[in-house]
Parts: structure tokens; C-alpha cells; sequence
């Protein structure tokens, strides 16, 4: 399958941990498509960091305002019912549990949920942005990203190799192979993606995986 | 009531050599542009810079950077400008990289009398390593330090001659904050318009955090333009 | 999107007995009157309730304090109150007094997931004997902890169908930080709006805060009525 | 004198304290009334606790709003460039140094500048509102009383013997009989109101006091 075709696999699979009636932080990158997939019947509202509650379409070329973007730098719109406010009190916002949910973007996840997706050591400094903030804030905290790296190798793993963004903070990992809890027993393996099987994620998993007795085959 | 300048040079005159600056904006929206082209051509030298980005290489605090103005950067997000990565990686310049909410809670406190508060953003990971964790309710939570400036820039959309400032949409972001910890606060704003115009109940910024006032003409450079189709 | 009740005995069902309560309001100004009527109608016992002031003898929380529903009350300023005193007294009610920022930010810091921070507000008095006290820059400063409440009440001028609130003048004291500390928040409006009615750089308090709405005719006692002749 | 002619003595003197271009928080009582005395050519700000900038007169009668009271719950109104805000952003305001002067009533003063104003052991409980925050936050703090009591006791002492509100934060004392000053070395009485001498001061003062080189006579 290709790049895109996966990153919007991905992207669908995502757009179900999203409840109707709820506030949902989507990070940068995949996380960001989450939002093209939405079911129109759902209300969702969309926070981004930088001070908006209520993150609209793209702009049309008539629409744009440069005053007006995502935590991604992107020009956006405001939704009917958005509002605007500081970054202290969009972070008061995010840390006082007020945000239902964050997906976000992994390098890598360990057993106990620890979250690594900032920097690798020795490479360009970009800084964590507000994904350490967002980790600890949010209700519940999905991790999206590729099983295995570009080597091949697992991304899920006993513990992180690189520096952490947050320490037993993500709830769910969605992949483009798996859909894999983080419990207090450790990772059970809950969905496997269309063309895999258990067998098949195990392996690719370095951190031991609980496989879910009601664990459901091909879902995406 | 408030000090309206015309000119920017002036604006930023006693911004000295060795100054704590914070300055405003996400990205490039909300950044007081003028502000930062009249420090670049006043050349001041060894700044520390508070602000959440360092602009792109050729516009906003990326002028200073490559005009070798900034010693310490103090922000949450850095990744837009090459020359910043240079310089860090040949030891020219120093930089701390703070969680973007702990940033603007930091810098809030710094402008509302709190010495140092907890949050949990940050523990567990290296940036918490040198710093008091300490639990409360069974979670850990790291102990996290006010933040102030000599000088404290930012841009509004509106200023009115009280000094009370209304921003526009997303360019709020960290300028009211930014407003209430600065030893002197200059806002620059796209419009300056007469104490009463605008509702009193409306305001962003009141005008006691506000010493000078200055209007600028805004390029509002994009940096990620995205359409729909 | 949000909750819309018509009934104020609705609106209020769920708090029981033993509940903590946080109430907006200074004075009798900006407070949720329908709300707290509902309460006192409700007759739940043995609240604690967290508002700045504890209303007057016939009005606002006075009315749950003599029917003795409230067992702990954490205020700021509680004079304007004959039962609060008799009850006090007696051995009825518990009380916990608070400088009025120390309570404005520590429920601000409930709703920001903020536990702790250092004030210096009431070092040196006795209110900071039984907590920790530290010096930062010389200076020395209270540990103060986070305030939440399992229901906060408020009261604003305008809600909108998304929860998004303005107030009106003074009415805003405490309701925005109480808004944002509550497990649930209630929010009785004198107008109910539909969204997009209301201009989003202007909204007090977002949507999020808010799961309750119910429109409310306000009496808006004065305490204090003073004139110019 | 009849007391409403010493309130009245008080808050002018008070009055000279205040600079023009200033932000200023007056406590209730007589420190309000020194809003009546503030000079036309002054620009001047008061702000009120709970939540306001920009106080203006009292309203006519048509113009009362009951959403619209100052700090001692009287109804008021506001001046132009007026701006409202949260009970949060007001004592961020007045604890992160922005308001200049404070002026507050007092009950005891000591020697160091401790202040006493806001409780009576065994009488009504009130509360101390806003006074522990305006005596830590303002950059100057200037307390009005009467100089004795009712009894005739000096309310200025070595040390208070009242619950404080705040310790080492009393700048000035002005009082009916004189103006004192709170300096590392003690108290410093620097004006003497018309009709009294030095010595009538130094006797009513129980704290000692220093008689300052250039004390100026009958200032008020």
C-alpha cells in the first residue's frame, strides 16, 4: 500500500475514538487528517493550542486570514460557536482535564504507556511544542503512527529508546497493522488491521503484547 | 494617558546590550514585526529572547538570530529556522526548550506575582530532571519558575489611548501574558483609536500593563498556506 | 450542542447531600440566583460551598446558610452575614478564610490542573501558619493549594447554544475561574443565544467549561445603593 | 473636630500621595472618600478589586446598574478607557506589582510596618477580602487612621497586638495628627498636622519615633 493510502488508513481508524458531544485535540501531521474523516453527524469540536476552540475547514482563497491558524501553522477557519482566548488559557484549558481527548503522533511507545515523539538526540532541535502538556492533560491520549520504523523495526517496544514526552501517558496506540490498549497489565492487542495476523503483530512488537480474548480481525 | 510614539527606533532605544526580551506571537501571526526590525537595526547585542518560536530565517526573531543578536532563546518550538539550528549546534547560542503550556503559565506568573507553581507537563522526561518533583493527589508534579523581561513586545489589533488592547483572532496567543511580565511593555497595534471606543468589558489587555503604544503597518507573512479547494 | 434545561430543580438534582459547591458572585452582583433558590428549595444539607461572599441574611447564599444547609463555607469576606455569625458562634459552620487572590487563583488553579502554587499573600498572618512557606528572590511566599468543586454555579449576561459566556460589567468576578473548576458547571444566563450570536474573540468563558445552560430572570438586589445628586 | 471633619482631614492629605499618571487601589471607608479629593490635573486610574479599572463617580439615579459596584459593593460607575475582568486577572494584577499605591485603613501598625486591619479576636468575623493581597502586590502602601483609639491608646505601636494582615509592608501611616514613614531604621515622623507639636506625637506613638531633620509643622 502506499504512504498516503496508509496515513489515511490510519486516519479513518483514528476518527473512531472520537465521541460524539466532545473536544478533541488533533496534533501535528496524521493526527491533523483525523479531522477530513469526521462523521458529519458527530459534534466534535476541535481545540488547537495556540488559542482556538473551534477549528474549521481550510480557508478558500477568499477566506484566508493570516491572523487566523492551527497549532500547525496552518491557515484555518473558526467553526459557528468558536472562540478565541490566550495560551495560558489554552493550556489551563489542556492541563485542567478539560479536552476529552488528544491524538497524537508517536516515534515510540513503551509497555507502560511512556510516549517518546520529540527528538532524537543529535538531530535538528525543534523543541516539544505542547505535546508534553497534552500528554498530561488530556481525558484520554491516542498515540497514531506506523508499527514498525523505517528499518522495520518495532516502534512499541519494552521501553523507549529516545528522550520521553510524558511517562505512562498513552491509553490507546493505533497503527497501520494494529489497534493495541495500554492497561494496567500491560499492551493487549484489541484489532488487527486488514492482511495481518496476531501472529504477525507479535512479531513486529517488541514490547509484550496481551492478546484481548474478544480481539476482532480485518476491522480497517 | 499612554505614551504614543511614532517612531519604532525610538520605540526600542533603551533596549540595551545584555536585555531580557520577551516577545509576542505563534509562529509568525501576532508577532509585533516592527518592533523586531527596529531591534535588528539598533543592533543590541546579547539578548536573552522569551518567546515561543524564533521566527523563520528571514523575518520575524530569525532577523535577530542571524544577525547574531540573541545569546539565550527561551521557547517551546524552534524547528522553522535553519540558522537557529547552526547556531546552536556551534555553540553560539544557548537555548531552553519549555512545554509550551509551562511556558505561558510561567510567563503569566511572572506577570501576576507568582514566584513558582506545579504543573505536570514535562516530568518523567529530561526537561524535568533538575527540577523539584513533588506529588500531590498521587501524581507527580514538577515545580516550575516565574518568568519575566527587561522588555516585553507584543502586537494587537486595536490600542486605545488609555493602552488597553484588543487582539485579533489567533494572534492573541502568547501576547497577553507577554504584556504583564515585562519591566516595560510596548505594544505595537494595527490601529490606535480614541479611550472609550472600544467596550470596556472587551478588553484583552487593560492598559495598566501597557507603557507605550506605537502603530504598525503589518506584512502578516503566512507561513503555511492551506486552502480548500 | 449543550444542555438546555428549563427548570432550575433540574438543573440542580444531582448536587446531594455532603456536595462541594463553588458559587460565582461578589457580593450580591453577578450571583446565580434562580440557582441557589433551587438549592435552597432542593434543601440538600450539609454542603461545602466556596464563593467569596456568603450572601446577606435574605438573598444569595444567606438564604441555604439559614436553612442550615451549609456546613463549611470557604470565603474571602463573610461580614455583611448576622447568621453567618450566629452560626459560627455556635459551632454550627465551619469557616475558612482566604485573601480574596489567594481564592480567586487557587480556584483558577483548580480548573488549570495547576495543584499548587507559591503566594505571598498572607505570609507572616495567621492564615499561613499551617502552611509551607518558602523564599524565592528574597522574598518569602505561601504554598497554596487548588480548589475544585463537584459543581460550580454562575451566573453570566449571555450564553450561547455552545456554552460560550460573556458577562456583564463587575458581574464577572469570580464566575470565570468557578466555571472552570467545577466537576459539573451550571450556568444560568439572563439571554440564551444562538451560537455564532456571540463574537468569538469576545467569549469570557469557552463552551467547554460549561455542561448546563437555563435561561433566568435576575432580581439583582443592590447592597449598597449609592448616588450622585 | 468633629469626626466627619477628620475624615475628611485625612483623606485630603491622603490625596498628595497620589502622582499623577498612576493606578491606584483605595480601600473601603475612608480611603474611598480620597477619590472626592483627587486633583481635576491629575490622571489618575483607580481600580477595584473585583474586577474593574477605571472608577468613576457614583451614578445619577438613571444611571445606577446593579452589575456595576466598586469593591465595597456600592454602585458606581465606570470612566472612559475603563476595562473589566476576572477576580483572577484583578490579583494578578495587584500581586504582580502593577497597582502603585494602595491606600488601606488600619487598625495597629508596628514599628517594622506590620499591619493589623481585618479581625478583632472574639467579635464578628468578616473576613479579610482583598487586604492581604493589596498589602503584598501594591508598590506602595500607605495606611490612614485615626492616631489613637477610642480610649486614647496609641494605635501605633512596637508591635501589633491584633492577628496581622501583613508583615514588613506598611510604607506610610497618615494619621490626623501626622504623616510617619516606615524606613529600615524605624519610624519617621516627617509632618505634624496644625495644632499638634512634636511632643504631642511622640506621646501618642507607642513605637519610637524618629523625628525626621526637615519634619515640616502644621501641613494639614
Amino acid at each position: 500500500m502506499d504512504k498516503e493510502l496508509i496515513r489515511e488508513k490510519i486516519a479513518k481508524r483514528a476518527e473512531q475514538e472520537i465521541e460524539s458531544i466532545s473536544y478533541v485535540n488533533l496534533g501535528i501531521g496524521i493526527p491533523t487528517m483525523v479531522a477530513n474523516y469526521i462523521q458529519p453527524d458527530k459534534e466534535v469540536v476541535l481545540q488547537s493550542e495556540n488559542g482556538l476552540l473551534g477549528i474549521g475547514r481550510f480557508p478558500l482563497k477568499e477566506e484566508v486570514d493570516p491572523d487566523l491558524i492551527n497549532a500547525g501553522k496552518e491557515t484555518v477557519t473558526a467553526t459557528i460557536g468558536a472562540s478565541y482566548f490566550s495560551s495560558a488559557e489554552s493550556f489551563a484549558m489542556i492541563r485542567g482535564g478539560h479536552i476529552d481527548l488528544a491524538i497524537l503522533g508517536g516515534m515510540e511507545v513503551s509497555e507502560a504507556g511512556d510516549l517518546a515523539n520529540w527528538m532524537i538526540p543529535g538531530k535538528m532541535i525543534k523543541g516539544m511544542g505542547g505535546a508534553m502538556d497534552l500528554v498530561q492533560g488530556a481525558k484520554k491520549v491516542v498515540v497514531i503512527m506506523d508499527h514498525v520504523n523505517k528499518n522495520g523495526d518495532p516502534k512499541i517496544l519494552k521501553s523507549c529508546t529516545l528522550p520521553l514526552t510524558g511517562k505512562k501517558v498513552v491509553n490507546r496506540i493505533i497503527t497501520d497493522r494494529a489497534v493495541i490498549d495500554v492497561s494496567e497489565n500491560g499492551l493487549v492487542l484489541v484489532e488487527v488491521a486488514k492482511g495481518f495476523t496476531i501472529d504477525d503483530i507479535v512479531s513486529a512488537t517488541e514490547a509484550k503484547l496481551h492478546v484481548d480474548e474478544n480481539v476482532k480481525m480485518g476491522t480497517y | 494617558m499612554k505614551k504614543i510614539l511614532t517612531s519604532f527606533d525610538e520605540a526600542v532605544r533603551d533596549i540595551q546590550d545584555g536585555s531580557t526580551i520577551m516577545v509576542g506571537g505563534f509562529g509568525l501571526v501576532g508577532i509585533p514585526e516592527n518592533l523586531i526590525l527596529a531591534l535588528r537595526d539598533a543592533n543590541v547585542k546579547h539578548l536573552t529572547v522569551i518567546s515561543n518560536n524564533c521566527g523563520v530565517d528571514d523575518w520575524g526573531l530569525g532577523l535577530l538570530l542571524k544577525n547574531k543578536q540573541i545569546d539565550k532563546m527561551i521557547g517551546s518550538y524552534v524547528g522553522e529556522n535553519k540558522e537557529f539550528q547552526r547556531q546552536v549546534l556551534s555553540g553560539e547560542l544557548d537555548v531552553e526548550l519549555v512545554p509550551q503550556g509551562n511556558l505561558a503559565e510561567r510567563i503569566r506568573a511572572g506577570g501576576a506575582g507568582i514566584p513558582a507553581f506545579y504543573t505536570p507537563a514535562g516530568v518523567g522526561t529530561p526537561i524535568a530532571e533538575r527540577v523539584e518533583v513533588r506529588t500531590f493527589d498521587n501524581k507527580e508534579y514538577a515545580l516550575q519558575t516565574a518568568l519575566k523581561a527587561d522588555f516585553s513586545l507584543v502586537r494587537a489589533a486595536f490600542g486605545d489611548t488609555h493602552g488597553n488592547l484588543i487582539y485579533n483572532k489567533t494572534a492573541q496567543n502568547f501576547n497577553p501574558m507577554i504584556a504583564t511580565a515585562g519591566q516595560v511593555t510596548i505594544a505595537e497595534v494595527e490601529q490606535i483609536v480614541e479611550a472609550g471606543s472600544l467596550d470596556a468589558a472587551q478588553i484583552h489587555t487593560p492598559g495598566i500593563y501597557v507603557q507605550r503604544l506605537i502603530k504598525g503597518k503589518q506584512e502578516k507573512r503566512i507561513e503555511k498556506l492551506t486552502l480548500t479547494k
